[in-house]
């Protein structure tokens, strides 16, 4: 940046507004479409095999021979126990429900609030969406002692009149990770459509077959536009309250229930919160990795939008910070006994490590790095930053999930928890969910294209006097 | 190689073996159901037909059923009292099982038809105290000769049954309804 | 069909889609179908479809306590106490509960050594009739039932040895000195009897009456009775010894005495009592110093004193038991806290002491062996004097201490011959296995020794048909001396079993206050088997004599020790499994009522010792003794005295079926050859070291039903 | 203003089946567990899973320890099975009603063909009294032979507790009724009061205040525990001494 020393006088020049605004470096469509062509359809390299192998290897015995031998063995082979019945997999159900906020939040909420520096990564973020609630249903069902009959939580007639409970916190929660998994595929696809059908004139083969039927026949008309636009509109505003309720929901699992450190009425927003910080560090942890694997993908993800993530990580950390300090205070004033040895129990237990790493990876890393607007912009920062976020949220579920079981009203029954096959599990769920995130970077544009045109159309610089002013046209 | 196997597979023979598969996939399917339904092999051919014609009640083999929760299968000592006075059993092909078993003091090996699964805990007594007879769960025996189930013994088949019982007496439904009136 | 594709492979292909439509179908009856055999003969009393229940006794532990056996088609489905029997009263024990996982344990003996019984019975035969009588022996288990006479008769009647009887439980009881101390103080031999029921006060002197001791179901209800009586305020209880048992557990005040301190401190507290009633002070009392007592046992005067004003104002009952009997000076301390009983005027009253009366068909007491008796035992088999051993109804390779050498010397011994129903160490070493049927699957009757003021006999019968080729060993001894022929024949002749025990039971008819009674010995055995026993209606305790036990001049003494070890050692017998439970696992699952541990042997080792020693919880040490070392995981257990480590008796098999084999350790295996005067084994007196072997390793200890973190606090972050 | 004997209580409340537990002369022997054990086909999971929590009790003795040595003294041993609660908190948030009220006999079900394995009942259990079949456990040949066979055997991924022995409860009221009558007190008890040495537990019908359970429960200084939660218990414990 060599411009800010000798240009002191012109602040910001034309020049210095394009490198670092996408919004206002526009390319010719022809140009933008193949580049985004070309980061898909490029040949793998060995590299990607390599990453392709590898992950299917840990999805085969992490998620698929140990998922087959827990069934045929029963869970023992898990680390969970008397008292802690829960153990990883719901901590991985919370965790990944989380990473599936950050989708929703980026594509939804700031599509609502007209946020511009959204534009190219709304998709990634929707796929991370898509495929954290993949990973979260697998984390809730592999834990089922018999997954075989998990069909009976679905209500569907039959003879013996049974129906499921409706008093069950699971059965809200696995009606709204369904409803939460069927709407933002849906999201993720409305937006695709364009997109795909611009693939689809520019490939041949099966995915121009694939992209003929995914497009739907779009050809770009203004009718089709405005239907296009109305729907988008509509799921955006509709999936918000949806994604509200989905933790909202989930940390009812833990909050209807009757146990010390569980049954607060905090829970519900610090959840939600909770999802956003992860799955805002996870989400800028994508784009980096787009970023610096895949081809002209510097040109689309660039040092700005890490800086307005960045802010958003920064102030969501506060607001996670507020909810926890809310909790701790209100679970600790309550008075009760056994709360209170929970509490003590998560400082100073055998894992109070976890805890005090917990308020280190949530609090003091983004506080003491995303102030700066420098290191906000540098991608290699922040996306350390967003995976410390993760490291410290994940444990934050630990605490929550098995450690917390570990104190109840029944100090003979009190039991420290090691996990098994939990490992292998969580670490196959992973492997899959960065697999299919890998295989859907080969056939799903991960730039919306026209999301991007659309915004660099609606932006132009102009001059007033001596200052160069962004200016954005209303487009609907 | 794959692209040629498709290829063949449109034309009108690749169409025919496609659906001569499908056909068979479907009978074996079929096929199988209809086994899972079916009454199991009994070492005996025993024709309840015959018995019943003899004017021998159900219970006397199956006493069990007025007074506990199985009705139970009859002793082979209780067989061989009838059957060692009746001169066909000396050479039936039919009786030999029967015969060979009571004097090698050997047992037969019966397989229960009406059965319900293992977490079901069904009464018999009650059932008969509360009015039931034999043949509304077990079929008309005298028109059967190896016992076959009459019907799909399944919880909708019992539920049925119990809420029209209880009628309009609402303790007698929540009892009868209750799930812990047949599992435990 | 072509030869590529027979008619077998379509077959199979159909059965393939059949098992997946039936997986897809929620699986159809056929999935479910399976096989009933019918009875050939329905037995007598049975009917189909319905329970029979039998009434017989438990032969987990020598008690002789009733069952009612629930059976639903010859399956012997669930025990229960028979409430005819007076000794349990409709109650049972856990081991009474788990026999059933004896009966249908897995690792039963299942039939003859021999391969069949023809020639198991040509071989006992023979073993009869090539020795000499006097080279013959018989070692039995401790229960007084129905073999033990079939022996002794034989044995009499032919000139063979009398049947031996021993357990360990009867070791770890210290019976031969409770049945010293009374024929010393009483002039009768016997098992002396407390009438905890009755009682204001309980002072305990070691004896672990709510787990094994004796018989724990009576003394249980006595218990009970004491602290619930219907009359009375709620009775106190104060027990005395070095490690805190579940008996002590349930003591308002448990006072952790030096070991082999017990008949010091009760003489101690006699004295003071007495002071405090004032009048002349019994002879008993005089040589004894209380200030110095206290010093040695470790308690505060204050204490002693206190507990003598309760003694002094209120009617205390003083029972001495356990390990504070198993002392060098173990007699004298029996014989001290059975004269305690003095200040309160127990003897042959309400809430006092009694002796057991004897039970139907017994002449005289007759206890089990003592451990010094086993040694010359043992030395027989050694010199060779035995040379054929017979063995039933007990595992003299683990119950025997080591150091006297049981297992050596079985080598000497040419034939030996076990009738185990389960796999044990000494079958293993036995020439000949010749499996007894399990208790469930066998007639008898059996004495009850004490626990009952009635005079009790238990009648045993089969509650199900032996479930392996087994055979009673009542019908081996009759068939082999049948075929020995000559005395041996003449001295059984009987058809079997069960006509020898008709033989003997209807015997009773005769006698008066029967809890039944029939005028023809097939009406009887009817009844006998009905009711699960006889039992007379009256009160056969024997009061006794105790006015001039006050006069006696007790020294005092001081207890030796064996052995050069820091550390008291208390062994005591597992109250769950005690010793021939390891094998059922239900047994093994059960929480010891103390530790709760599960499935293993512990070292008890007090807290703030094991803090010096370095030791936690989980860590291995080696517990070395003169006679041997054991290895086992540490426990750090609150209610021991710091000089004091404890092991539990019941593990540490080498054989005894999968479940008991290679488990812990066996703390017999640390007692030396040392025994009191009346020949009990000094188990309480011996002194150990302690090593460390092994730190605690994350994930590998002890099996606790507790919490380690909810009881004691430990990794809850807090001092403590 | 209401006075307390006027307040009507609803059927959850007064329960129907319940039991009285003394602590005082509970000797943790273990029979109650040997017998629940043997009566209800409960397994043995083995060493390594007992000692991590995996154990399969239904009802298991609890002790403390209070004071130092030489003042240290064993809590009254407390034998903690599961209270059969009018209101269950492991009863609303089983999501397949695997875990559901009786109304009829006022218990609490464990439905194990029903049961999917959330283990959900067990999180929310305050007495921590369910178990969780972790694993087929292996009962070789021949031990099935003692399965009762009024008692379903459960395999893995099932939850189970302590059902007050229903199987009994059932037998006794299908043999009352058979003869025209109703059940008797004490004419049945459950398998852990029937072995009880000392005759520590108490089973009837709470219900009924003639039966020996009410009025031992109506005496002294009852205990019910963690009431506290409204979870009405139908166990009460005295501590005694």
């Amino acid at each position: 940046m060599a411009d800010h020393k000798h240009d002191a006088g012109h602040a910001h020049s034309e020049e210095h507004f394009r490198e670092k605004h996408l919004m206002l470096d526009p390319l010719p469509r022809g140009v933008m479409n193949d580049m985004v062509m070309e980061s898909m359809t490029g040949k793998p390299t060995w590299k990607f095999w390599t990453v392709v192998i590898v992950l299917s290897a840990i999805v085969a015995y992490g998620l698929v021979y140990t998922w087959a031998k827990m069934i045929a063995e029963g869970l023992g082979i898990a680390g969970v126990n008397r008292p802690s019945y829960w153990g990883i997999f719901l901590v991985n159900t919370v965790f990944w429900i989380g990473i599936s906020h950050a989708g929703t939040f980026i594509s939804a909420i700031l599509r609502v609030f007209k946020a511009e520096f959204r534009r190219p990564f709304t998709r990634a973020a929707e796929l991370m969406t898509t495929f954290g609630l993949v990973q979260a249903g697998f984390s809730v069902f592999m834990h089922m002692g018999r997954v075989w009959l998990s069909y009976w939580l679905f209500p569907y007639p039959n003879q013996r009149m049974l129906w499921p409970n409706l008093h069950s916190p699971l059965t809200w929660d696995l009606l709204a990770i369904t409803t939460y998994l069927l709407s933002s595929t849906m999201y993720l696809f409305l937006p695709l459509i364009p997109d795909v059908a611009m693939a689809r004139d520019r490939s041949t083969g099966w995915r121009k077959s694939l992209y003929k039927v995914l497009a739907l026949g779009f050809r770009g008309t203004e009718g089709e536009w405005a239907h296009l636009r109305n729907a988008m509109n509509i799921f955006a505003f509709a999936i918000i309250p949806v994604m509200f309720s989905v933790h909202t929901i989930v940390s009812w699992d833990f909050a209807a229930a009757t146990r010390p450190g569980w049954n607060s009425t905090i829970f519900g927003p610090y959840f939600i919160v909770g999802a956003l910080h992860s799955g805002m560090g996870a989400a800028v942890v994508v784009l980096a990795v787009i970023r610096s694997n895949m081809k002209h993908m510097d040109y689309f993800i660039r040092g700005e939008h890490f800086d307005a993530i960045g802010k958003l990580m920064l102030i969501i950390s506060m607001a996670w910070a507020y909810f926890f300090f809310n909790d701790y205070m209100v679970q600790w004033y309550g008075g009760d006994k056994w709360t209170h040895q929970l509490l003590h129990f998560h400082e100073a237990g055998p894992l109070g490590w976890m805890w005090f790493g917990m308020l280190f990876c949530n609090i003091v890393v983004p506080w003491a790095i995303l102030w700066n607007a420098k290191w906000r912009a540098t991608p290699w920062l922040v996306s350390t930053v967003g995976l410390i976020i993760n490291v410290g949220m994940w444990f934050e579920r630990y605490i929550i999930v098995p450690i917390s079981l570990t104190i109840n009203r029944m100090p003979f029954t009190w039991r420290m928890y090691n996990p098994g096959a939990e490992i292998p599990l969580g670490i196959g769920t992973l492997a899959l969910f960065i697999l299919l995130y890998v295989l859907a970077s080969k056939v799903i544009p991960l730039i919306p294209v026209w999301e991007v045109q659309e915004g660099q159309m609606a932006h132009e610089l102009k001059k007033f006097g001596r200052e160069t002013v962004v200016s954005v046209s209303e487009l609907e | 190689m794959i692209k040629s196997f498709f290829n063949w597979l449109k034309q009108p023979l690749g169409l025919i073996a496609v659906g001569i598969v499908f056909l068979a996939l479907f009978s074996a399917a079929a096929y199988g159901l209809y086994t899972t339904q079916q009454a199991p092999d009994q070492p005996i051919q025993f024709p309840h037909k015959t018995h019943v014609a003899f004017g021998i009640q159900c219970l006397y083999c199956h006493p069990g059923a007025s007074k506990g929760p199985a009705a139970g299968i009859p002793s082979q000592a209780k067989c061989w009292a009838c059957h060692n006075q009746i001169v066909k059993t000396r050479d039936s092909a039919l009786l030999a099982p029967l015969k060979d078993a009571v004097l090698n003091g050997e047992s037969l090996e019966w397989v229960p038809v009406a059965i319900v699964p293992d977490f079901v805990q069904f009464n018999h007594r009650a059932h008969v105290a509360a009015g039931k007879n034999c043949e509304e769960c077990h079929g008309d025996m005298t028109q059967q000769l190896v016992a076959q189930n009459p019907q799909v013994m399944n919880m909708g088949w019992c539920l049925n049954c119990h809420i029209e019982n209880a009628g309009e007496d609402q303790a007698k439904l929540i009892k009868l309804t209750d799930c812990g009136t047949c599992h435990y | 069909m072509t030869e590529k594709f027979s008619r077998r492979d379509f077959l199979k292909l159909a059965g393939l889609g059949a098992a997946t439509s039936a997986i897809l179908t929620g699986c159809g009856p056929a999935s479910r179908y399976v096989k009933r055999e019918p009875y050939q003969q329905m037995p007598e009393y049975n009917y189909v479809g319905q329970n029979t229940y039998y009434a017989t006794t438990c032969r987990e532990c020598a008690a002789g306590c009733g069952l009612v056996v629930r059976t639903y088609q010859g399956r012997a489905i669930k025990t229960e106490g028979n409430a005819n029997n007076p000794l349990n009263l409709g109650k049972t024990c856990a081991r009474g509960q788990a026999t059933l996982q004896g009966l249908y344990n897995p690792d039963r003996v299942q039939g003859p050594s021999t391969g069949d019984w023809d020639s198991a019975i040509q071989a006992v035969a023979d073993a009869l009739k090539n020795y000499k009588p006097n080279e013959i022996a018989f070692l039995m288990g401790m229960a007084p039932d129905h073999l033990f006479d079939l022996v002794s008769e034989l044995a009499s009647a032919t000139g063979m040895n009398a049947p031996v009887r021993f357990g360990a439980l009867g070791m770890f009881e210290s019976r031969a000195t409770l049945s010293k101390a009374a024929e010393n103080l009483f002039g009768q031999a016997g098992l002396p009897w407390f009438d905890i029921n009755g009682a204001e006060v309980v002072f305990s002197f070691g004896a672990n009456f709510l787990e094994t001791w004796l018989s724990p179901l009576p003394y249980t209800r006595g218990f009970v009775g004491l602290r619930e009586g219907e009359t009375k305020l709620r009775g106190a209880f104060v027990q005395f010894e070095a490690r805190m048992s579940a008996t002590g557990a349930k003591a308002d005040h448990w006072v952790p005495v030096r070991p082999g301190t017990e008949g010091l401190v009760a003489l101690a507290i006699g004295k003071l009592a007495a002071e405090a009633r004032g009048g002349a002070m019994p002879r008993a009392f005089s040589s004894v110093n209380p200030a110095d007592v206290a010093e040695q046992a470790g308690v505060e005067l204050e204490a002693l004193e206190e507990l003598a004003a309760m003694f002094a104002t209120r009617k205390v009952l003083a029972i001495p038991g356990g390990a504070a009997l198993a002392q060098s000076n173990g007699l004298e301390v029996a014989e001290a806290v059975l004269a305690l009983n003095a200040l309160s005027d127990n003897f042959g009253q309400a809430g006092g002491v009694y002796l057991s009366g004897l039970a139907p068909m017994q002449t005289e007491y007759n206890r089990p062996a003592s451990a010094q008796e086993m040694k010359s035992f043992v030395e027989k088999m050694k010199s060779g004097a035995f040379k054929v051993l017979f063995v039933h109804g007990v595992n003299p390779v683990f119950e025997v201490p080591a150091s006297l050498g049981f297992k050596e010397a079985l080598g000497s011994v040419e034939q030996v011959i076990s009738f185990a129903t389960f796999p044990d160490e000494t079958a293993a070493e036995a020439k000949y296995v010749f499996p007894d049927h399990h208790g469930l699957e066998s007639w008898g009757y059996q004495r009850v020794a004490t626990g009952s003021d009635k005079p009790v006999l238990s009648g045993a019968q089969p509650v199900v048909s032996p479930y392996y080729d087994t055979r009673a060993t009542a019908d081996v001894l009759i068939a082999a001396a049948q075929l020995a022929g000559g005395k041996f024949a003449e001295a059984l002749p009987f058809k079997d079993e069960v006509e020898f025990i008709e033989t003997k039971v209807s015997a009773l008819m005769a006698e008066a206050d029967g809890s039944f009674s029939a005028a023809d010995p097939v009406t009887f055995m009817a009844y006998f088997q009905q009711h699960g026993g006889w039992f007379k209606n009256v009160d056969a305790r024997v009061s006794l004599d105790g006015s001039a036990v006050l006069n006696n001049n007790f020294k005092g003494s001081e207890a030796e020790f064996a052995g050069e070890g820091e550390f008291f050692f208390v062994p005591f017998v597992s109250p769950t499994m005690a010793e021939a439970g390891a094998n059922k696992p239900w047994l093994q699952e059960l929480a010891d009522p103390t530790t709760t541990v599960m499935w293993n042997t512990w070292v008890e080792i007090n807290p703030e010792t094991a803090h010096e020693l370095g030791l936690h919880d989980d860590d291995v040490v080696k517990v070395i003794s003169e006679a041997g070392e054991v290895e086992a995981y540490v426990y750090l257990y609150p209610a021991i005295r710091p000089d004091t480590i404890a092991m539990p008796f019941g593990q540490g098999h080498t054989a005894y079926g999968r479940y008991a084999e290679n488990r812990g350790a066996n703390p017999a295996d640390l007692l030396g050859a040392h025994f009191n005067e009346a020949g009990d084994i000094t188990f309480g007196g011996m002194k150990v070291k302690v090593e460390k072997v092994k730190s605690a390793a994350r994930g590998i200890g002890l099996s606790r039903l507790e919490s380690t973190m909810g009881v004691y606090g430990d990794s809850l972050g807090e001092e403590h | 203003m209401i006075r307390p004997e006027e307040i009507k209580m609803s059927a959850e409340e007064t329960g129907k089946w319940g039991m009285v537990i003394n602590q005082d002369i509970c000797t943790g022997c273990q029979a109650c567990v040997a017998a629940c054990a043997m009566e209800n086909n409960v397994t043995f999971v083995g060493e390594e899973d007992s000692g991590y929590g995996r154990s399969m009790h239904w009802i298991r003795i609890e002790r403390f320890w209070e004071g130092e040595y030489p003042e240290v003294k064993m809590t009254p041993n407390q034998p903690m099975l599961c209270q059969q609660c009018g209101s269950a908190p492991c009863e609303p948030v089983c999501p397949a009603f695997a875990t559901v009220h009786s109304t009829a006999e006022s218990l609490n079900l464990q439905v194990y063909n029903r049961c999917v394995g959330t283990r959900y009942c067990a999180n929310n259990c305050p007495y921590q009294v369910r178990s969780f079949n972790w694993r087929d456990y292996e009962r070789p040949e021949p031990l099935p032979n003692q399965f009762n066979p009024d008692v379903t055997v459960r395999r893995r991924g099932v939850m189970e507790k302590c059902t007050f022995c229903i199987q009994r409860i059932h037998k006794a009221q299908d043999k009352a009724k058979s003869e025209g009558r109703e059940v008797a007190d004490g004419e049945f008890t459950t398998a852990c009061a029937q072995a009880c040495p000392a005759n520590a537990i108490v089973f009837g019908r709470v219900d009924n205040p003639q039966s020996l359970v009410s009025q031992l429960a109506h005496k002294g200084h009852g205990v019910k525990h963690l009431e506290e939660l409204g979870t009405l218990p139908n166990v009460t414990y005295f501590k005694g001494g």
